[in-house]
């Protein structure tokens, strides 16, 4: 089968009159983990949505450009077919299935593998691996998902895209609410389902980690490219080092960036 | 005694009808977290397909073309009005399907006139007799096959990837899309399973003791409502359980009535609602419902 | 590192004693005996690995899961056993750490929601338009506006909360809060999801809360930057205990939880 | 600008043949209102009533109308909601002359009062509850429910179904019909020294077993069912299906021909009767038969139940008053409402002569007893001749 | 004044009738003001034009009106599905008749005056809302909705069943409004020309109290117990924790509500001059939730609007009938005009759900959006 690439062209998307990306190209060779950073409202994930074909729930269209996954037209499709084709997203937020327990959350997760991966015995190893990366989701296999905590639900939520085995997994803002050992664990499990041959497009807002995994990075400004080239290269630009690693370092930010005028409140009489 | 036992078996026969119509219900609410009010002409426009097929192909097949059928209108429903709606909220889709009953109800009225129907069972008015007490076959038939019906809906619940699709897809459609569920295909699915459930209770509804379908049929819809709520609206056993609880209760206010007249008379369908409001007094989401979970 | 200010507590700013602590849900307890003081006017972090139990005791804290024993007392009022409403009219606010916003109500009339526990106007006198509702209205829309200026989103007062960035909305999340005029203030995971700037800017609001009103504030973070930055003192749980607790920079070298929480390159 | 309602703008006068008319007569048509329920519950009940009055005007019509002028025949349907109904009447009631249908008893008593003091028009209501009696306006067009369960229980002792000390069942709608009917049953049982077991049901009640049981419980002899087609099927269905092998006889609301094409056909035809103060549709009489025909050929697709007799009864004695009226030349409302008093001898060739002089009484006290059966036309033949029993003659009325 | 309002359900009267437009727009004001003035003035006139019929339509209609408002406030505004409401509007219209209706042999009666009558009515149904507190303060959705069912038919068997109190299957006539010696009966009093009966009096009646209505709900929904509603419609938790005592303010909105159905009870009875039991059922119910969605829910106006087009829609058909397209007169076949309504009200509420969500007032939001946009501005 062709090279499981991504090819973002030229994309052009709007919720009604909210322009919120404006021509962005993005490409994500096989076996490839690319990242995309930016500020809040940047479009970030935006950009995943219109991969996975999510934004009419969002009353969002892609208004031109297109968008190919492994040779096949992916701009068109319904969401389970993008699925179909081996390309599978982890939200942002989590949304997890509440009322359902994890095990089904993660059966939920498996309703997406393709070919080989369908089954109940592959279905079985998969969760034998998810489980290894996150035990608690063992431990928690029969609890309601929407009783987990922050960051359980986080990592359900990652285990559940992998339960599908995907050929390009998109992840947005997977360390969202992650301490810092589980962050570094999702780190890992990205470089290894990498390494087993997923490409990844990772949304980040921790940038430090988002550029240490990444091949080569994109940085977006209210809906544009602005930077983009080898993760190395973006990591060592001031630029960047300033508006997005300032994150990672956080021992000196004052310096570098004067802090803003604090702002002022005084107490309420009553 | 005898009187007891009789008036707790047609209790239980009519209640497994009820159980019939309430997992209606139940099937509708899992997958679309919609109260589905359309229930009621979904089951008069299967039992009138199965009515008018019956003397022309026979029983069995008049049966299996009516479950089709309704089926078919639910499937049309769904894609035609549910699944336009682009709102979140569940309660507005329920009051859609209000709409939806209207004009079909109207329709199938209008279509079915001034006339009743029989449905050319097999059972006739046969009853099963054993130590004084008598249980029309009907009724055991409907007996056997809620529970059968129900049985099943429980496995496919748990076991297969649909009612997991299902149930996903109705709590959060964008996520469950993710996912790879076909949203469209899944709550058709559901609605014309729901259709086709429909048709045989209403095929129940409309053999012996009753004389046959008409226009007034569907109104029996109305006393599933307490039997789906009592039991926990996403419940397959609580479809069960509230039926038979819905039927005994009704059938014994009924016999009783001499000894309840302090109450008023007539009491018989105002207790089952009387009962579902004590549950829902200790049990909130009803005997086997989820319970609304609170996390933040 | 930039040194904690020495902190001006208001009067009628009472210490928040947590002592015992213990959540038990079917077949699993999230919190274990857990123990901590915030000092009036202090910003006390309570940090600790995913499902430590951090959330859990805010949700106690907060009235909205029943504690299976021990006590937590603001000053002298016992809060365990009371509904959310009767703690928060004793002056306890908090945010949430997946918003927990209308995302058709305006940011304005988000936090008026916040009003809710200092005005009086009932369904009588808002229904009759009494003079004194309008004036009641009209007296804290003021303060709303201030607070709104003080959290930076007075551009976007109009605005359907739903519509804004996830930044924003964690803001509206914190104006909200300061508009019930708190005495203690619970921030559960603030700055997740913010990028850089944004992150300084909410630390900034944190600090100038507790200068400013001089409020003790509990603060619930992975990001250790600004933990370190805000807190006076850092309580740490693992698995519903407490293990470790005291000044930021003796807790960050504590092995355990180093072991348990940071990961070593974050420590290092 | 001034209002068109100003000056109320009563129409009314004296035509050149001298006849005074006022609402809903012109000098070339006269109309009756007919409120009917064509899409609610009583929609079968409505549908025949209406198509056969229609069918009498037509005829009328066809001969030349009455007092020369052309009857029109003024249709609403309210379905059987009082939202509907209410309106319906306040505006049917500015153009016409009377009322030859009017369905549903809850709406005419909501209106009663003011058919009374203001409109002051003959309404015959499709209803036999005997609280619409009292009125010179209201009139309603045979046996009254009650008189008519009185008849029927006393046929079942005539026959020696039951006899004293045994106890029979009652079955009643809740609602005017079943409890009007209820007193007639009360009273009966209580001449005869019977013993009543009283079972209310709703007409959304389809199945009868718990009541049959409840029955069986108390040892019932007979049952007397005032109810709905539908429940009298399904308890004598299961009745006989369980043993309980008792007659049972009905009011004449309480069948319809469609029925005997159900399985509950055959024990209807062997263990059931009904009691009625009309001939059945089917009678050979010359009118019935007539009629049948006509309907038949009208609305060929249309069954030919009860109601076509009740519509065309109410019908006729409408025309016969308006021919009265004619004759002492006064149209007004007030006219046809006296004549219709007049009429103290009347036999519409149903089998049952009407007397309306008083308002106070039924306008019999007759009862056919019928029974069904599936050959004949309407499902329905003659048991036994029209009569009134020693205790439905002695019946207090309003009290 | 007017506060920030969001688009969507939470947008209270921003078109909501007689609404002042806020004094910072003069232009608008003056706008709105004309606009009302007409409207207000045009309802005033009409009892002088309209025949019998559509006074007691029209009266039909303010009364669905005030209920519906009850409702939107339960149903829109605190997201609370009741399937109860013709309960309450029989609680209000008997308790009204039972109050100022003179006892007799067997119908009980207080006798007292009339007024009195109506507002104890009104208290009456909201203490009713009150009973159902342990019920209407826990439960939500669905559940809340069937287990309002239950209400009417507990009011059906108590309506067929408390003879001495509601008359049974015959209903009780209802006594005549009077105030200040104005007596609201069908003795002719001839204004201008015109003779006033019940109908033409109570229309005045009628208008005054839907206004009134209007207001207050008007002023409920945007000041503090509005927003701590829609808190509780949209995150529950979140609003206990800013201080709403969720379990009361739900039972109150519930009481609320029942007050207006009350009220609207009340009307109806007067409208109808006689009660009827089977009027207060199921489908009654049913038409109130139409109302509200296909007016537009969580709004005054919306709830207005819905309950005049679900009220007259079949009034109009049947009385135009004969000169509708394809609309047949009863019995020669064809569609009746009550199916048809049926139908039409039927595909309405699918309509309006799928085409214009938002119900009817988003049409007259959709005229102008950009006054709104000013409008926001506090
Ligand atoms: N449903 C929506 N309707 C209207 N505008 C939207 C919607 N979703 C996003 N936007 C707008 O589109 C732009 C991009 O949003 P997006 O969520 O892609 O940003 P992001 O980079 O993911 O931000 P964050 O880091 O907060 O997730 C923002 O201006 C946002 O306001
Ligand atoms: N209502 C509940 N029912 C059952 N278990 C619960 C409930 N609430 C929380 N838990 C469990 O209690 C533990 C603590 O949850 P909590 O939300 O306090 O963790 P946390 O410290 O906030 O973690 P995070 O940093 O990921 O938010 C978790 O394992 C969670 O699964
Ligand atoms: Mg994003
Ligand atoms: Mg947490």
């Amino acid at each position: 089968m062709t090279a499981a690439s991504l090819e973002v062209r030229e994309v052009s998307v709007g919720y009604g009159p909210v322009r919120a990306l404006n021509r962005v190209s993005v490409d994500v060779p096989e076996g490839a983990v690319v990242a995309v950073l930016g500020g809040n409202g940047a479009g970030k994930t935006t950009l995943l949505r219109a991969v996975s074909r999510t934004l009419r729930f969002h009353g969002g269209t892609i208004s031109s450009g297109t968008i190919t996954f492994a040779g096949q037209r992916l701009d068109g499709l319904t969401p389970d077919r993008v699925v179909a084709a081996g390309v599978v997203q982890v939200p942002e937020g989590r949304q997890v299935f509440a009322r359902m327990t994890v095990a089904d959350n993660l059966r939920a997760g498996a309703l997406g593998a393709r070919g080989a991966h369908r089954g109940r015995r592959a279905a079985a190893e998969a969760r034998e691996r998810v489980h290894e990366l996150f035990p608690v989701l063992a431990k928690r296999a029969h609890q309601r998902a929407g009783l987990l905590s922050g960051g359980e639900q986080q990592m359900l939520a990652m285990g559940r895209a992998l339960m599908a085995r995907p050929r390009l997994l998109l992840l947005d803002e997977p360390s969202l609410g992650l301490a810092p050992q589980m962050a570094d664990r999702i780190a890992e499990t990205v470089r290894e389902i990498n390494a087993r041959g997923t490409s990844v497009l990772l949304v980040e807002q921790n940038a430090a980690i988002a550029l240490r995994l990444a091949s080569s990075a994109v940085v977006l400004e209210v809906g544009e490219v602005a930077l983009s080239g080898p993760a190395g290269e973006l990591a060592a630009s001031d630029e960047v080092r300033r508006r997005y690693l300032g994150v990672a370092d956080d021992t000196a930010p004052a310096d570098d960036a004067p802090a803003p005028p604090r702002p002022v409140l005084s107490r309420w009489p009553g | 005694m005898t009187t007891f036992l009789e008036l707790l078996l047609s209790g239980l026969s009519i209640g497994s009808v009820y159980a019939l119509i309430a997992l209606g219900f139940v099937v509708v609410f899992r997958a679309t977290e919609v109260v589905n009010f359309a229930h009621a002409s979904l089951l008069l426009a299967g039992g009138y397909l199965t009515a008018v097929l019956a003397d022309d192909i026979g029983f069995l097949p008049a049966l299996l073309a009516g479950a089709a059928g309704a089926a078919a209108v639910g499937a049309l429903v769904e894609f035609a009005v549910i699944r336009r709606y682009r709102g979140r909220d569940h309660s507005v889709l329920a009051i859609v399907t209000i709409g939806v009953d209207i004009v079909l109800l109207t329709e199938l009225t209008r279509q079915i006139g001034t006339r009743v129907y029989p449905m050319g069972d097999p059972w006739g008015g046969e009853v099963l007799a054993f130590g004084g007490i008598s249980v029309p076959q009907t009724r055991v038939a409907a007996f056997v096959t809620a529970s059968l019906v129900i049985g099943a809906f429980l496995l496919a619940f748990r076991l297969t990837s649909w009612g997991v699709a299902t149930r996903a897809a109705a709590e959060h459609p964008e996520t469950a899309a993710l996912m790879g569920v076909r949203l469209g295909r899944v709550s058709t699915s559901a609605w014309a399973v729901a259709g086709a459930l429909a048709a045989v209770a209403a095929l129940f509804l409309a053999v012996f003791p009753t004389p046959g379908l008409e226009r007034g049929t569907a109104t029996a819809a109305l006393k599933a409502f307490p039997a789906a709520i009592l039991g926990g609206l996403d419940s397959t056993t609580g479809a069960l359980v509230g039926g038979l609880v819905v039927g005994v209760t009704q059938s014994l206010a009924t016999g009783y009535q001499s000894e309840l007249t302090f109450l008023g008379r007539g009491i018989g369908d105002l207790a089952p609602y009387l009962v579902m409001l004590l549950v829902l007094l200790v049990r909130p989401a009803g005997l086997f419902g989820t319970r609304e979970l609170s996390r933040v | 590192m930039t040194a904690p200010e020495p902190r001006r507590a208001a009067p009628g700013v009472p210490p928040l004693r947590v002592s015992d602590l213990t959540v038990r849900f079917a077949g699993l307890t999230a919190l274990d005996g857990v123990s901590f003081t915030v000092e009036p006017g202090s910003v006390h972090a309570v940090i600790g690995p995913n499902g430590a139990g951090k959330s859990t005791t805010f949700n106690v804290l907060s009235g909205v899961y029943q504690a299976t024993s021990g006590s937590v007392r603001l000053g002298d009022e016992e809060l365990t056993g009371l509904p959310p409403h009767r703690i928060a009219a004793l002056g306890v606010a908090r945010t949430f750490q997946n918003l927990a916003l209308s995302a058709r109500t305006t940011v304005f009339d988000s936090l008026m929601l916040g009003r809710h526990r200092l005005t009086r106007t009932g369904f009588l006198s808002a229904g009759l338009h009494l003079p004194g509702a309008a004036r009641e209205a009209a007296r804290h829309r003021e303060r709303v506006r201030e607070i709104a200026a003080f959290t930076g989103l007075e551009a976007h007062l109009d605005q359907p909360a739903g519509s804004l960035p996830y930044g924003l909305q964690k803001l509206v999340e914190l104006g909200r809060a300061l508009c019930t005029e708190p005495r203690l203030l619970l921030l559960d995971e603030p700055v997740a999801g913010m990028t850089a700037p944004e992150r300084r800017r909410t630390a900034e609001v944190v600090a100038a809360v507790r200068e400013g009103l001089g409020i003790s504030v509990v603060l619930v973070e992975h990001d250790m930057g600004v933990v370190m930055r805000l807190a006076d003192a850092v309580t740490v749980l693992d698995f519903g205990r407490r293990i470790a607790d005291g000044p930021p920079e003796a807790v960050q070298r504590d092995p355990a939880v180093v072991r348990a929480y940071l990961g070593q390159e974050a420590a290092a | 600008g001034c209002s068109g309602k100003a000056g109320g703008g009563a129409s009314g006068g004296t035509d050149d043949k001298g006849v005074r008319t006022d609402k809903g007569v012109t000098g070339e048509v006269i109309r009756i209102g007919a409120l009917t329920d064509m899409t609610g519950v009583y929609a079968s009940l409505g549908k025949s009533v209406t198509q056969a009055q229609q069918l009498y005007v037509d005829r009328i019509n066809e001969d030349g109308g009455i007092c020369g002028r052309r009857l029109e025949l003024v249709v609403r349907d309210h379905g059987y909601d009082a939202g509907k109904a209410i309106p319906a009447y306040n505006d049917l009631q500015s153009q016409v002359v009377g009322f030859a249908q009017f369905l549903g008893s809850p709406f005419v008593s909501a209106v009663k009062e003011r058919i009374e003091t203001r409109h002051k028009l003959l309404v015959l209501p499709q209803a036999w509850s005997a609280d619409l009696l009292g009125s010179p306006y209201v009139r309603t067009i045979g046996a009254t429910y009650d008189v008519e369960t009185v008849n029927a229980v006393d046929f079942l002792l005539e026959e020696g179904m039951i006899a004293e000390g045994d106890t029979i069942g009652h079955v009643y709608f809740e609602g005017d019909y079943g409890e009007n009917a209820l007193e007639g049953s009360r009273y009966a049982a209580q001449k005869a020294g019977l013993r009543l077991v009283e079972q209310k049901i709703k007409p959304t009640d389809e199945d009868m077993s718990a009541q049959v049981a409840a029955f069986r419980k108390a040892g019932v002899k007979a049952v007397v069912v005032s109810a709905g087609p539908r429940q009298a099927a399904s308890l004598v269905g299961v009745a006989a299906a369980g043993g309980l092998d008792v007659p049972v006889i009905g009011n004449n609301s309480a069948f319809a021909p469609q029925l005997l094409d159900t399985q509950a056909g055959p024990v209807l035809q062997k263990n059931y009767y009904v009691a009625a103060s009309t001939l059945p549709i089917g009678a050979e009489e010359p009118v019935p038969a007539k009629l049948a025909k006509e309907y038949a050929a009208a609305y060929p697709d249309d069954v030919l139940d009860n109601g076509v007799a009740a519509g065309w009864s109410a019908a006729t004695a409408f025309g016969a008053a308006l021919k009265a009226a004619c004759d002492d030349k006064d149209l007004t409302r007030e006219g046809v409402v006296k004549a219709l008093r007049s009429l103290n001898t009347y036999e519409a060739g149903f089998g049952i002569t009407h007397d309306f002089s008083d308002p106070a009484l039924p306008s019999t006290r007759e009862s056919f007893v019928l029974k069904p059966d599936a050959k004949a036309t309407g499902g329905l033949t003659v048991h036994r001749e029209a009569a009134v029993s020693q205790n439905a003659e002695e019946f207090p009325f309003g009290e | 004044m007017s506060e920030p309002t969001a688009p969507g359900t939470t947008a209270p009267g921003t078109t909501a009738p007689g609404a002042p437009a806020p004094p910072e727009r003069p232009a608008a004001a003056r706008r709105a003001l004309y606009g009302w003035a007409a409207g207000g003035a045009l309802l005033l006139a009409l009892p002088f034009y309209l025949d019998r019929f559509w006074l007691q339509a029209g009266l039909l209609a303010m009364a669905a009106a005030i209920g519906a408002i009850g409702l939107n406030l339960l149903t829109g505004a605190t997201g609370q599905l009741s399937l109860g409401h013709s309960f309450f509007l029989a609680v209000g219209a008997y308790g009204y008749c039972v109050l100022a209706g003179e006892g007799d042999g067997e119908l009980t009666g207080l006798g007292l005056p009339s007024w009195l009558a109506v507002v104890l009515a009104v208290l009456l149904a909201g203490a009713a809302g009150g009973l159902f507190s342990p019920i209407s303060g826990r439960l939500r959705g669905a559940y809340l909705g069937i287990a309002t069912l239950a209400l009417v038919f507990v009011g059906q068997h108590l309506l067929f069943n408390a003879h001495d109190l509601t008359g049974g299957y015959n209903g009780r006539p209802v006594p005549p409004l009077s105030l200040f010696g104005l007596t609201f009966d069908d003795t002719e009093t001839v204004v201008a020309a015109v003779p006033f009966q019940a109908m033409e009096k109570l229309w005045y009646a009628g208008v005054l109290l839907l206004a009134c209505c209007a207001l207050f709900a008007r002023g409920v929904l945007r000041g503090r117990p509005g927003r701590a509603m829609n808190a509780i419609r949209d995150h529950r938790i979140a609003a206990g924790v800013m201080g709403v005592p969720v379990a009361r303010y739900r039972a109150g909105v519930f009481v609320l509500s029942s007050m207006y159905a009350g009220l609207a009870g009340v009307l109806l009875a007067l409208a109808f001059q006689q009660t009827v039991p089977e009027y207060f059922g199921i489908a009654l119910a049913l038409e109130y939730l139409a109302m509200i969605v296909i007016g537009g829910l969580g709004s005054v106006a919306g709830a207005v609007a819905g309950a005049v087009f679900v009220t007259l829609l079949p009034q109009v058909l049947t009385r135009y009938s004969e000169s509708l397209p394809l609309v047949s007169a009863p019995g020669t076949g064809g569609v009746a005009p009550g199916e048809a309504s049926r139908y039409l009200y039927g595909a309405a509420i699918v309509a309006v759900v799928l085409f214009l969500p938002g119900g009817l007032v988003r049409l007259a939001a959709r005229r102008a959006p950009r006054e709104k946009a000013e409008g926001r501005r506090p």
